[in-house]
């Protein structure tokens, strides 16, 4: 059982803190609440699971610690930002169990796990897929910030994917020029440039950067015959908008992740270090048909080849 | 204008496009992207200049496009998304501008409140309500198609850049056109520039000098509307927080820039359009191998320094009764 | 004295009410209960040390933010840069702060401020001179300016500032030294105090001193002050190189009194905020301390609202744009609360807009 | 005839602290012109304004056309057939002047403005009555007599059958406002009725069939050309009797202090407004220039004084060249300015009465030290000037803009006014005050001059050059017209060198 945001008291509580975002961004911060939702729900104790979304970087030492005197059991953190807050309040409280997802540790603490995914092989694996079903070979990318690594990571791999599939394709890549703090929240942004690089081309679009991604995704589900990829969760949920073009997305299991992680800090079986979640390729839902068995093949020997290592989906 | 003046313009028109028709026969279809872009990005920029523009020639400065732009997104898309029909999530924005240029003109023209605290209201408080009632669960319905304009559609370039475009991008031609012969042909336009130079003048021969503006700020205010269903139902389809990015501030500047009239605001916001599309273009090509941080600039680097020198140039003038209240008698 | 001390600040009482009347209703709407939500508000702004705390450095910056916006209003100038002041002035007091390293504490900490003032009065005189010599609008640039700064600094922290210590991944500078740390006295940051040093001086300048008898002069009436002898132009470009300057000396504070280095995207919005903070105080440079304390103690306890009553904490943003209203149209008030009419002077900012 | 065209009966208004109309009582007939009368503040403009609806009167009835009426604005006035001009011209500059006479009542074709029309209606119009005007300049590059005869054109093209003027000869030449007056007659011949508000007591005894004098907003005194006379008028008006003219002693010229040699100047949009202009101002003499308004005055006082920069030519004040001096340079040197407009230039409205007293000084020992101002001198050095100069006000804390007119001036020219001034440079001094207080200024230009100043005085006003010029220089088209002694001088020689006539 869960609720929205607000506070519990008493029972088994755990409590998400998002980035400076909101819990229905339908991106990551959206995907780790309904991880700590599925989580609550999956732990056999009933528990509740609530939010504080953050307004402002600065309060997220203080939105921790509104869970923390509250008596919560597990605290999730979402996004790199918080790692240091997080760390800092996994030393002062052993008791408490923390999931912070994004978040790499240097150093192992027992009661923080940081949730890490390798983006560069779900954007490879997307990229790989595009190159194989573009006819104009040209594929495009519409992207937050280059300030952010994991969006970086997510264009290497989509370019370096699409040539592994596809050497003559040509890749047009953009990130948003302006400052954090508008790069993941201008959707205008987004389409314009997704159709700019539909008129010169480009006949798949990977749409990478929250709102703005999301911009670019629904521009190109107008263009007949043209086809986006999404990002970090299957936006064919989030962004229903893009039915029309949405092949596949570059998927996190941010949700299976949090949720496992949660199971294991109830059970006491959470191990403090990294923890690496899940990536993948999002079912194809209404263009399961243009996905040959050829193509099928092709994606799960890169699946393959990105697991042991042969491949490396950012080199140099 | 002076004649001299409109010979430079019109020598840079021509040079404008001899340019562009270099580029589009060494490269069509980046020629076209680049734009198809620019038109597309100075659509909202028009909208909102032409609102404040209408505020400003009648003696109100409106700082709060920005969260007309915002609020009216907020229920275009809301209703569309209820109703299905993006035609009455149109006109539901519509009338949110409508709304908001009414509060503006309540405050600023009713009761007398300063108009940049005025504006200033509507920004923080679009802000904070689109956000606040913003329903999680509400799902766009697409967004308006490109219609094309029979032949036309089929020229090289032009076809691509001007006559394929989503029905709201016609109407804001169309109102260009209009709002140009209503400023300075219409009885109400030569009114409206009466009481935005010299009000108690057009007070003394009968006209209604707080009516006026009450009026024309809330009509302006369905301009914004008209900005806000565009973004959300037209350029996006959807909507998201904050999704109007500082566009409403721009608008203000292409505004300032296009000297307060319809076609010069278009040329500004073009202009604008032309350098945001440019430099996505750099960065599609890696044309410079410099951060987009850098590339991004662009727009807003050449922007102050071709204010600066149209300044230099001869400063325009601000309507003279603009930023005042009118108190009658 | 006290009467006429009640009279002023009777109307941004009445007003701050007023709006935390109407934010009843939204919160009710949201089907929580108002009286839990306020009292989360207030514990989480005033609660404890620490709540005090974290309401202190958040009226810090809009103190100088509001600044930044109130003293060009005096030389009826509109700023609306102070975002991108702000943002110039954290990131090169930043990288004084962390880049340099054995200096003591009475050089260092200074040295850093004094470069974030600077960068910021760079970034604000850039509009003031423009306007001054080419007519340029200040409103034009200073947009401009703000996307430039943002741009610039986020580069700076990505790039050539940026920490590489451990598996760093964010755009930021690594943190600054001790020696050009802000201390905190208790509860109090002693940027605060600063700011409010800052704002009585801006205070005392504008209404003491030749130089904002001139600054004044120029804001009421241009051509009266030329036709006095005032440089016009000059004090234009200086009093936006003074405007930026403050909000620079916001940024540095930020940097080095909160988050202890200059972070890509950390001070979103901070800037801006110093429009609604100048304009609560109807530009009055004193005016500006509370109307900071208070929108800095309804940030601090945005977050316990939503804890405690799950209301999404925009609501702030709503009942300060409703506080803001009632300051501005005062008459609502006075018809509500049968005020009689007093001449004070009806705050007038657009009024030198249209002057160029 | 019998018909009331336009009438106020026993109307009363109270402004905040004023009683601006108690009680008052006019009436005009057809085909007559009433002058109305009354010091600075006497409630002139306030009545006419009731006449024209700008105003509602708390009590008392507006009369038009034998009928009592409720004017809800100057629309139902307009359309009443009341015309105004007003003492501060009513009109757009940058707007045509076809667009000016036609504004708020357009002729149109479908919501638009039919400029052809109205174009042929107001060449009609101005042939009609003899005001030949160009349509289609701005009114912005019009000379002020132009704009007034669109200001007439206005109200006749709207119909008016009763014309108020609030002081339209202010700003004319003796020559223009002569024509005016006869242009005046020619319409009462028509039938118009005309109501006429003028400082100016000859203009009154030449033209009005009835005269009304006003004084702290109540009728003291009505009567005909005919039984009054100059002092008569002016005794009624202030309530005591009034010197008409300032007595002088001969000027005892000494040193040159101004020097201007071949000064050329441009105006705001670049043309040359200053034509190689040369002449000497002497210690204690007044150079009175006089010219009609926008013959290059302006621009010739901004030169001096610092705030234009000359094209060409130099200045030199006590033999130093000072032609590209600041303000502030040229003020360090003993020169003091009234400014032409003292809205715009001499007052900043909102500042108190002691921070405008000390408007060209506060940088200076003893109103600041290193940059500090001393408001408690300051405030002294107020309450002087308000004592001395007699500026009507409850206190010297009070916004410069609640004085009225006349008192704002008497305000600049106390603050202007110390023991070191070396140039007074005073552009037109009294515009639109009262006979008392002009008579009050004069006297102080004179004591300054008797004290060693040298002054250069400009002023529209003949009568005041005139009266207090030792030499006059007039001035047509930037040039030079002539130089004579004030013993030369007649208004009839001046008058036709002011419109560029040389024989
Ligand atoms: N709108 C107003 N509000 C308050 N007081 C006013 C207003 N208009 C005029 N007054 C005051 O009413 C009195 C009469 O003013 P009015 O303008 O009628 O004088 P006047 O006879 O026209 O003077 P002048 O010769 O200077 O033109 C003055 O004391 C003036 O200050
Ligand atoms: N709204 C107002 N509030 C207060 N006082 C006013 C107002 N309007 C006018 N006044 C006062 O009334 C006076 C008379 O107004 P008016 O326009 O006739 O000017 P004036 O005294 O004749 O000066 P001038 O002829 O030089 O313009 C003004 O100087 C001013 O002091
Ligand atoms: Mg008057
Ligand atoms: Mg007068």
């Amino acid at each position: 059982s869960s609720d929205g945001g607000g506070g519990i008291s008493g029972g088994y509580s755990i409590g998400l803190v998002t980035d400076t975002g909101k819990v229905d961004d339908k991106s990551f911060n959206q995907s780790a609440w309904e991880g700590a939702q599925d989580g609550a729900a999956n732990i056999p104790a009933s528990a509740t699971a609530s939010y504080i979304e953050t307004e402002e970087s600065k309060d997220y030492a203080n939105n921790i610690q509104l869970f923390v005197d509250d008596g919560a059991k597990i605290i999730v953190t979402v996004g790199f930002g918080l790692g240091e807050a997080t760390i800092e309040a996994a030393k002062a409280n052993p008791d408490v169990m923390f999931i912070g997802v994004d978040q790499w540790q240097n150093e192992a603490l027992p009661n923080l796990a940081g949730l890490m995914f390798p983006e560069a092989n779900a954007g490879f694996m997307a990229g790989a897929l595009a190159g194989m079903l573009t006819e104009t070979n040209i594929v495009g990318a519409v992207l937050g910030t280059d300030l952010v690594p994991p969006v970086v990571f997510f264009k290497e791999g989509w370019e370096n994917g699409a040539r592994y599939t596809n050497p003559g394709v040509q890749t047009i890549s953009t990130y948003h020029p302006g400052g954090l703090d508008v790069a993941f929240g201008d959707p205008e942004w987004g389409a314009t440039t997704a159709r700019q690089a539909l008129d010169q081309g480009a006949d798949i679009i990977f749409g990478a950067g929250g709102a703005t991604g999301n911009g670019a995704l629904i521009e190109v589900a107008g263009e007949a015959g043209a086809l986006c990829v999404g990002v970090d969760t299957d936006q064919w949920f989030t962004v229903p908008e893009a039915h029309p073009c949405l092949v596949t997305s570059a998927m996190k299991l941010i949700d299976v992740g949090v949720a496992e992680l949660i199971s294991q800090a109830y059970a006491g079986t959470m191990q403090g270090g990294n923890y690496f979640g899940e990536v993948g390729l999002a079912p194809h839902h209404d263009f399961d048909s243009i996905v040959t068995d050829e193509m099928r093949d092709t994606l799960a020997e890169v699946m393959a080849g990105l697991a042991d290592g042969s491949i490396n989906p950012m080199p140099g | 204008m002076k004649p001299r003046q409109k010979q430079l313009l019109y020598a840079g028109a021509a040079l404008l496009i001899f340019v562009a028709w270099m580029f589009y026969t060494a490269d069509g279809p980046q020629t076209t992207a680049v734009l198809a872009g620019t038109v597309r990005a100075a659509t909202l920029l028009a909208l909102g200049a032409m609102c404040g523009m209408i505020g400003e020639r009648s003696g109100v400065v409106n700082i709060g496009i920005e969260g007309q732009f915002l609020m009216s997104a907020f229920v275009a898309f809301t209703i569309a998304s209820m109703t299905g029909s993006l035609f009455l999530g149109t006109i539901a924005g519509v009338g949110m501008g409508l709304v908001m240029g009414w509060l503006l003109a309540a405050m600023a023209v009713g009761l007398k409140v300063d108009q940049i605290i005025a504006g200033t209201v509507l920004n923080i408080s679009a802000l904070g309500l689109t956000s606040f009632f913003y329903d999680r669960s509400a799902v766009g319905i697409g967004k308006y198609t490109n219609i094309d304009l029979g032949p036309l559609a089929d020229l090289p370039l032009l076809g691509t850049v001007f006559f394929s475009r989503p029905p709201l991008t016609y109407l804001t031609m169309a109102l260009l056109v209009l709002v140009h012969v209503a400023l300075f042909r219409s009885v109400w336009g030569m009114r409206t520039r009466a009481i935005g130079e010299h009000p108690g003048a057009a007070d003394t021969v009968g006209i209604d000098v707080l009516r006026l503006r009450y009026f024309n700020v809330t009509i302006a205010g369905g301009l914004a509307g008209l900005g806000g269903s565009y973004l959300a139902l037209e350029a996006v389809g959807t909507f998201s927080r904050a999704m109007s990015g500082g566009r409403g501030f721009l608008a203000l500047a292409v505004m300032i820039f296009g000297r307060r009239t319809p076609f010069g605001a278009y040329a500004a916001a073009l202009f604008f359009g032309f350098t945001t599309a440019l430099q996505n273009q750099f960065q599609l090509n890696n044309t410079f191998d410099i951060p987009p941080q850098f590339v991004g600039m662009l727009p807003f680097v050449v922007t102050i320094i071709v204010v600066a020198i149209s300044g230099l140039m001869g400063s325009m003038r601000d309507p003279a009764a603009l930023g005042q209240t009118y108190e009658k008698g | 004295m006290s009467r006429s001390i009640l009279r002023t600040i009777a109307i941004p009482l009445a007003a701050v009410v007023f709006g935390l009347l109407i934010g009843v209703v939204l919160i009710l709407s949201q089907n929580a209960s108002p009286a839990t939500a306020y009292t989360a508000l207030v514990v989480g702004g005033l609660g404890d040390a620490d709540a005090l705390l974290r309401t202190l450095q958040k009226a810090t910056p809009l103190i100088f933010g509001g600044l930044a916006v109130a003293v060009a209003f005096k030389a009826g100038m509109f700023n609306i840069g102070g975002q991108g002041q702000l943002l110039v002035g954290a990131v090169f007091a930043a990288a004084v702060g962390f880049g340099i390293d054995g200096l003591p504490m009475v050089i260092h900490l200074p040295a850093a401020l004094v470069a974030g003032a600077i960068a910021g009065a760079i970034w604000g005189g850039i509009a003031g001179a423009l306007k001054a010599t080419t007519g340029a609008h200040e409103v034009i640039v200073t947009i401009m300016l703000n996307f430039v700064a943002g741009n610039l600094t986020d580069w700076l922290s990505a790039n050539p500032w940026k920490d590489n210590s451990g598996n760093n991944i964010v755009a930021r500078t690594p943190l600054v030294e001790d020696s050009a740390t802000i201390p905190t006295l208790g509860a109090v940051p002693v940027g605060f105090l600063l700011a409010v040093v800052v704002a009585v001086a801006c205070w005392l300048v504008l209404e003491r001193t030749t130089y904002g008898f001139e600054v004044r002069s120029v804001g009421h009436n241009r051509n009266a002050a030329q036709y006095s002898g005032i440089k016009v132009g000059w004090i234009m470009a200086s009093t936006m190189a003074v405007a930026g300057m403050l909000a620079g000396l916001g940024g540095a504070v930020e940097s080095l009194g909160v988050d202890g280095r200059f972070e890509a995207g950390v001070n979103v919005g901070l800037g801006f905020e110093g429009i609604t903070i100048a304009l609560l105080a109807r530009a009055n440079p004193l005016g500006v301390i509370p109307a900071a304390l208070l929108v800095g103690l309804m940030e601090a306890g945005a977050s316990r609202m939503q804890f405690k009553a799950g209301v999404a904490p925009e609501l702030i943003d709503v009942i300060q744009a409703l506080i803001l209203f009632f300051v501005a149209a005062p008459i609502i008030i006075r018809w509500v609360l049968r005020m009689r009419e007093d001449n004070s002077e009806q705050l007038r900012l657009g009024a030198g807009w249209g002057q160029s | 005839m019998s018909e009331v065209l336009l009438a106020a009966h026993n109307v009363t208004k109270q402004f905040p602290g004023v009683l601006a109309n108690d009680d008052v009582s006019v009436q005009l007939r057809p085909g007559r012109i009433l002058a109305l009368l009354g010091e600075n503040g006497a409630g002139k403009s306030t009545l006419v304004n009731i006449l024209f609806g700008m105003y509602r009167p708390d009590s008392g009835d507006v009369i038009i056309k034998n009928e009592v009426v409720d004017l809800h604005g100057p629309d139902d006035a307009i359309s009443r057939g009341i015309g105004m001009v007003h003492q501060h011209f009513q009109l757009v500059p940058p707007m045509r002047v076809v667009e000016n006479i036609v504004l708020g009542a357009e002729p149109s074709k479908r919501g638009l403005v039919d400029l052809e029309e109205a174009r042929n209606r107001v060449v009609e119009l101005s042939g009609r009555y003899g005001l030949e005007i160009d349509p289609d300049a701005l009114v912005e590059d019009l000379p002020v007599g132009m704009q007034q005869r669109v200001e007439i054109l206005k109200a006749l093209y709207r119909d008016a059958d009763v014309l108020i003027l609030d002081e339209p000869t202010g700003v004319l030449t003796p020559q223009e406002a002569d024509h005016l007056l006869s242009v005046l007659r020619e319409l009462t011949a028509t039938g118009l009725g005309i109501v006429f508000i003028t400082h100016k007591l000859r203009e009154v005894l030449a033209i009005a069939d009835d005269i009304v004098v006003l004084r702290n907003g109540r009728v003291v005194g009505e009567t005909k050309p005919a039984e009054t006379n100059e002092s008569g008028l002016a005794e009624m008006m202030v309530g005591r009797s009034v010197v008409l003219r300032v007595e002088k002693s001969v000027a005892q010229p000494g040193d040159v202090v101004l020097a201007v040699d071949e000064l050329e100047v441009n105006d705001d949009r670049g043309q040359i407004a200053v034509d190689r202009l040369s002449f000497e101002v002497r210690e204690g003499e007044i150079l009175g220039v006089a010219g009609v308004e926008g013959n290059g005055q302006r621009e010739l006082v901004e030169a001096i004084t610092g705030l234009r920069h000359p094209m060409a030519g130099t200045m030199r004040i006590d033999g130093e060249e000072v032609t590209n001096g600041s303000a502030r340079e040229i003020s360090k040197k003993g020169v003091a300015h009234i400014p032409e407009d003292r809205e715009k230039h001499g007052v900043v409205a909102v500042y108190s009465i002691a921070e405008n007293s000390v408007l060209n000084r506060y940088h200076r020992s003893p109103f600041s030290i290193r940059g500090v101002l001393r408001r408690d001198v300051i405030e002294r050095h107020a309450q002087e000037v308000v004592d001395e100069f007699d500026v009507r006000t409850p206190s010297i804390a009070v916004a410069a803009s609640s004085l009225s007119g006349g008192n704002k001036q008497k305000l600049i020219v106390g603050r202007e006014f110390s023991d070191d001034i070396k140039l007074l440079i005073a552009a037109q001094p009294t515009r639109g005050i009262d006979i008392g207080a002009i008579e009050f200024i004069h006297r102080r230009i004179l004591e300054q001059r008797d004290k060693g100043a040298a002054v250069l005085l400009v002023s529209a006003e003949l009568d005041e050059i005139l009266g207090l010029s030792d030499r006059i220089a007039v001035l047509y088209d930037g040039k030079l017209m002539d130089v004579l002694d004030a013993q030369d001088a007649d208004r009839e020689r001046v008058g036709l060198l002011m419109a560029g006539i040389t024989k």
